[in-house]
């Protein structure tokens, strides 16, 4: 949370490349690694991970596996023609779609329209579920005043609401970011609301005891102590805001990664849709792996089980 | 006289107005039985349509046969779908696939008005492809992905909200099939007009606006009798219809799940294309291919240009065995 | 610094509800006054209700019969005059041990640089320098207890609290927290009641010990100590009271205290 | 979780006209009011809940507040044609219109064709979530094994896998299914995967020490300490689950509420279309607070902030 | 019942990083043995390693130089024969006392009856009968703790870990529970090693003290306490070890225990 930008991309790296929980080992022991050597042993969290291959860390070789399976299933899948290439085509065929796309035409452009839609969605809607969240519960009463129509509204399919939200909000920018804000709004909101409710009555009452204002309160004791429930959150919103591009972008434009997928299926042109599909589940990744070290240097107090 | 074949005991197809008539007329039962097909499945395919669903279907053997308009149809062909051809509609008419404004828009009666406005329907179907003649030729060429026209076109997939769009003011006009489940309510309703047609000399109305059905090379081979017995129902019933309009309409609102209303447009409106009569001559409907990839290649279109079929392609995407002069054909 | 208040206990009663055991009389008709600025002492057995009373005081709780009145008005709500040491050490696990004490500062009003100041200091107080950016699962159990004697002194409140704040403390710390202790009690006025298991530590430091009993809790003895300070543990008067409160916990006979 | 079925409805009603937090004295203190009456004060969570209107506890009446300003609202906007009739058709013709579709075109029925999707959708789902993810939580090698991977499929929307799971599993009652489960595997599976990782270290070691088994341990410390998480994280999937229910009966079929939201997006139907989201929220809402009913029981021990 | 093993330290070694204070040496060559059926008691002051050496031998900790041999083998994972009372109580706050309790005869191989008997046996022997269905945040911190011993003495453990389990009981309830440990030490035969502030407490039990210091961790002093049983806390020869280990402790002089 506190991170600068030029950082996220380093984090990135690290997070894949080195085993998740030797994150925060790995950044002190540099320092003290010679000084431990002579001193005596140095604790970590598991003496499996010491010595791995790349000097502190360890690449994450077990999550190469699965991908790596899949990708030769696929491989094999398409050279022995089990599934039509019309509906699989071959690795390579994406690649080289890939590379059409990008030169040819406006890869670049479409993605970025995408992530700007995608970005203001998961900025507003966690924003505000966050804020909403918090206030919910903070005061029953507020949780009370909402909680109702929240848990009706949110069951309600958002295509359902499409036909209102264009004659509120058009067919343009705003009205895609409301479709995924929306989606991004409730996994949010709910994930924050059950954290406040998690957080030890102990420390509230420590809270209450040396008076904290009620901002105090929210920021020194709930809100760390809701940490761990609202990153999982927005995490998983982050991934939802994606998967939505799609829908939000169905509804109107000639650009963007979903505005692709929806041509792409319409007309069976499965080496573009295997391209955004691609793309997105990478950059998904990219996003979800920056968050995870994001939240592994915010929790970095936290005592809990690794596994 | 027919080599013996596998015989396909049941069959999956689409469930449509003339499919659930000739289920319930008794149509599929006289063609089929007769070769051993005892079962056909109706499938409900939804927005599966849209989606190219419907082709994984196909190819998945859930939908034997399925119907889509040229165009697309082409565009699966040209990306690798292993299928064929087996029937192909006359010529389409104008009033098929108009260009639709709101009633009480006054700024907006004719196709000339829409220089400078937002156009929006689905770029991957008669909705873009019947629009993009018309305005093309009136000099008001759509925007497209490379290149600002002079028409705003956005597309928009899901039709309710190309509906929507035009009925709040979101966009000013769109295109649509006024028979289709999707829009005849908005147009039985009143709140749309009619402000331009595909030319009947044009490309749209003649090639690429043609209705089709298509199937796996492999079922068309192995069931070709099948595939006969299929479009002989499908003749009967068309015939059936235009002599029984009200009990038609009965049966399909109740099947289809429409009002009754809705039901009686969909057969009888002028654009409709469930009951049209196929085109009996395979080199026509060659030719249609032919041209309408030509003319869109010419104008613009992205997609064939880039992905066009061969004429060799295209005279094997046509399946002559069951247009006229073809061993399975129903018009001899 | 602090202007000490008045607190009366009058006929305090409280009852839990547990599960198969339908009502528990945590504390039945409690009454005593404390003078301002008095150092007084609560001993009992475990479960009497001691920590319950702390509550009480502290305002967590408003939910009990008889009135607790401070200054004659009843207690409503928590004020940073009434500070408290917990019997467990509620340090927030994600706070380092600095800056959970400086929570306790953050409505002090005053600069940062005198929060930094009494942080620093109190760190020092509980023999913990070095320690400033330990996060609590980085200290021992006595640490973290020391730290939150630290945490509960730097406010300087009017009345402090403390239930049993030494419990998990070497000898050696002990005497040398009880000392700190009674330093702060002496130079800034404030009202201390202490919550311990230890006789002769209550002996040591308090003005009065009220001695209290479970089933239901209650108090049984209310003890003026008047031996001047600093005491000696081995003086006469000091072994004969520890013994009369010892006795008056039931504790007579056969225990090892008793015998000392 | 461990109710009778036939309690669920009276734990619904219950959950609608009291007071969330008082679930639990409510339960108590019937039985041990008179003596508390003699005996001194009993305790209760907060005073302020003391003497509701219906005894023991006291109908969510905030909670109608917005509800009834939205009916209102709705009836005004409607009553004068702020909005075209055509997006949005008054309250009163949305009754009419639901009687309608009751009596004559077997609203019933199609309800419990979704409801039927819906439920075994969300089984599988939840069911195959909560395994893995207390898999992945008890082993940091599972977590390894499948994180990337599925941090990368989640991304991927729903609507690209159309055509592979149409091609697998054809256009039946199967896709339906796993379209919707596949939605409802992730929070899950990432709400409990998160909330193994935070039970707190001092349980898992003192399990070691008492050398539970595997299964001991998810029994006795894992799931009841990441319930909290879990249970969130149910109570949104099955509103998920429902808002799903549109995209998968709209891929085919001719029944369930799915398919009537797009018959009558498409035919211009608001009414219905109304009456559809109507009973999706209110059903939705209905689940959710069972479940949260559900959750107050198995966490009863739970001393979390009551706001 | 149990068949109790020899316990060695050899060389024992552990260091912590800590943010801004580069590394602690919580233990620095520890070495001594712990014979079968022993009760070794370790005083020292807070923070000096006390808490961290149980937790070595409990086999939650792998990662030190030395070794700790049982039986003449590395000690290697948790076992049953080994068990352990915490410093904090840690019962799990979804549990009943009853429950908690129980789960450590999970795998016990008793049957349910001999289960709810050893519960039921141990809920009254720490005093708590009554409160078999309470949760833990329903008990006081005295409570708390002796579940916990309950806990920890209902398996029959080979060698038992003793962390400061009186630390929070009143006089009367801690020589009751002293009395109980040692009772079932000798009817038992079970290996205690028991870490207390109490100095009195560890003559008073135990056949042997560790003393320990802080800075780096080490053992200054192991005595062996020849006294036989019952001991009399006021013989002449108790006062001199417990003065004794005082001294080791560096609490000689002013110290009140000392003064007594
Ligand atoms: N996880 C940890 N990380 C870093 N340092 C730790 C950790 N656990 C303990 N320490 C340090 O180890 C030292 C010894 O701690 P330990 O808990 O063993 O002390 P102790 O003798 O039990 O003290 P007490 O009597 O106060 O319980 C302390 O200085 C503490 O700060
Ligand atoms: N939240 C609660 N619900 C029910 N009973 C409770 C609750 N809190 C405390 N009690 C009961 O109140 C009684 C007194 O508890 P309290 O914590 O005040 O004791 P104490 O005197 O501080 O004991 P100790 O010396 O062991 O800390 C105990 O019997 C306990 O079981
Ligand atoms: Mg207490
Ligand atoms: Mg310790």
């Amino acid at each position: 949370m506190k991170l600068r930008r030029d950082t996220l991309p380093a984090l990135f790296l690290e997070a894949f490349f080195r085993d998740p929980d030797t994150q925060h080992m790995a950044n002190t022991s540099d320092t003290i690694e010679a000084a431990a050597v002579e001193a005596g042993t140095v604790d970590r969290p598991a003496p499996r991970f010491a010595g791995g291959l790349f000097g502190a860390g360890r690449p994450n070789l077990i999550g190469l596996i699965l991908p790596f399976a899949i990708l030769a299933l696929w491989q094999t899948a398409a050279a022995n023609k089990w599934i039509d290439p019309v509906f699989l085509p071959a690795p390579i065929t994406v690649v080289t779609a890939f590379w059409k796309m990008l030169t040819k035409q406006h890869l670049a452009f479409d993605f970025l329209a995408s992530i700007s839609i995608v970005g203001q969605a998961f900025l507003y809607g966690s924003v505000a579920a966050i804020i909403l969240g918090i206030a919910a519960g903070l005061s029953r009463k507020v949780e009370q005043f909402f909680g109702p129509t929240f848990d009706t509204i949110r069951h309600i399919p958002g295509i359902a609401w499409l036909p209102l939200i264009v004659l509120w909000l058009g067919i343009g920018a705003p009205a895609k970011v409301l479709v995924i804000a929306k989606s991004v709004f409730f996994p949010v909101f709910l994930n924050t609301l059950q954290g406040i409710r998690n957080v030890e009555k102990n420390y509230i009452e420590l809270a209450k005891v040396l008076t904290l204002t009620r901002w105090q309160l929210v920021r020194k004791v709930i809100v760390p102590a809701a940490m761990p429930s609202i990153m999982v959150s927005l995490r998983y919103a982050a991934g939802l805001a994606w998967a939505l591009v799609v829908v939000a972008e169905g509804l109107s434009g000639l650009s963007g990664l979903g505005f692709l997928i929806f041509r792409a299926q319409g007309l069976l042109l499965t080496d573009q849709l295997l391209v955004c599909m691609v793309i997105i589940g990478l950059v998904g990744f990219a996003i979800d792996r920056s968050m995870y070290v994001a939240q592994k240097r915010v929790l970095k107090w936290k005592q809990g089980y690794d596994g | 006289p027919a080599r013996a074949e596998e015989v396909l005991p049941s069959i999956n197809l689409q469930l449509t107005p003339w499919t659930v008539i000739a289920q319930e007329k008794g149509f599929f039962k006289d063609a089929f039985d007769k070769i051993g097909t005892t079962k056909v499945n109706l499938i409900a395919s939804g927005a599966a349509d849209l989606l190219g669903a419907e082709a994984a279907a196909v190819n998945g053997g859930a939908i034997a046969i399925a119907q889509r308009m040229i165009y697309p149809a082409t565009v699966h062909r040209a990306n690798g779908l292993d299928g064929v051809i087996i029937w192909a509609s006359e010529p389409s008419n104008r009033y098929r696939a108009p260009i639709l404004a709101r009633a009480d828009n006054d700024k907006i009666n004719s196709v000339a008005d829409l220089d400078g406005k937002k156009f929006g329907s689905s770029r991957i179907s008669c909705y873009w492809s019947s629009p993009f003649e018309v305005t093309t030729k009136a000099g008001l060429p759509f925007d497209s992905r490379d290149k600002q026209g002079r028409i705003r076109y956005t597309s928009i997939d899901n039709s309710a909200v190309a509906i929507t769009s035009v009925l709040t003011g979101a966009t000013d006009a769109t295109t649509a099939h006024l028979a289709a489940g999707a829009f005849a309510g908005a147009w039985l309703s009143g709140k749309l007009k009619v402000i331009g047609r595909s030319p009947d000399d044009g490309v749209y109305v003649n090639n690429a606006g043609r209705v089709t059905y298509f199937a796996r090379r492999d079922f068309v081979n192995k069931y070709p009798q099948v595939v006969k017995a299929f479009l002989a129902a499908r003749e009967r019933t068309r015939e059936w219809t235009s002599d029984h309009v009200d009990e038609a309409a009965e049966i399909v609102a109740d099947k289809t799940r429409v009002p009754l209303e809705v039901a009686k447009f969909q057969i009888t409106h002028a654009g409709e294309w469930e009951f049209m009569a196929g085109e009996p001559n395979a080199e026509r409907a060659r030719n249609a291919i032919k041209t309408f990839q030509a003319w869109y290649v010419e104008n613009g279109d992205d997609i064939l240009a880039e992905r066009g079929l061969t004429s060799a392609q295209i005279d094997a995407f046509i399946d002559g065995r069951f247009f006229v002069g073809g061993q399975y054909s129903i018009y001899n | 610094m602090a202007t000490p208040g008045h607190l009366e206990f009058r006929n305090v009663s409280k009852t839990y509800a547990l599960p198969g055991r339908p009502l528990v009389n945590v504390l039945s008709h409690v009454s005593f006054d404390v003078e301002p600025g008095a150092f007084v002492t609560i001993v009992g057995p475990s479960g009497c209700g001691k920590s319950t009373l702390l509550r009480l005081v502290v305002g967590l709780d408003e939910d009990y019969r008889g009135d607790i009145l401070l200054n004659g008005r009843r207690i409503t709500g928590t004020s940073l005059t009434r500070g408290i040491v917990f019997q467990d050490h509620r340090l927030l696990p994600w706070l380092t041990l600095e800056q959970n004490i400086g929570l306790s500062l953050e409505n002090s009003g005053w600069s940062q640089k005198e929060k930094a100041e009494a942080v620093a200091e109190h760190i020092a107080l509980v023999g913990l320098s070095g320690f400033q950016k330990a996060y609590p699962h980085e200290l021992s159990g006595g640490m973290a207890q020391r730290g939150a004697i630290a945490r509960g002194l730097a406010s300087r409140p009017e009345i402090l609290l403390l239930d049993e704040p030494l419990g998990a403390l070497d000898a050696l710390t002990r005497v040398h927290l009880q000392a700190e202790i009674q330093r702060i009690w002496e130079t800034e006025g404030t009202t201390m009641i202490l919550v311990t298991h230890d006789v002769e530590e209550a002996v040591y430091l308090s003005h009065r010990v009220v001695v209290m009993s479970a089933n239901p809790g209650r108090v049984v003895e209310d003890l003026t100590i008047d031996l001047p300070f600093p005491r000696d543990r081995a003086d006469g008067e000091f072994v004969a009271l520890k013994r009369r409160i010892l006795a008056a916990m039931g504790e007579d006979g056969g225990s090892r205290r008793d015998a000392a």
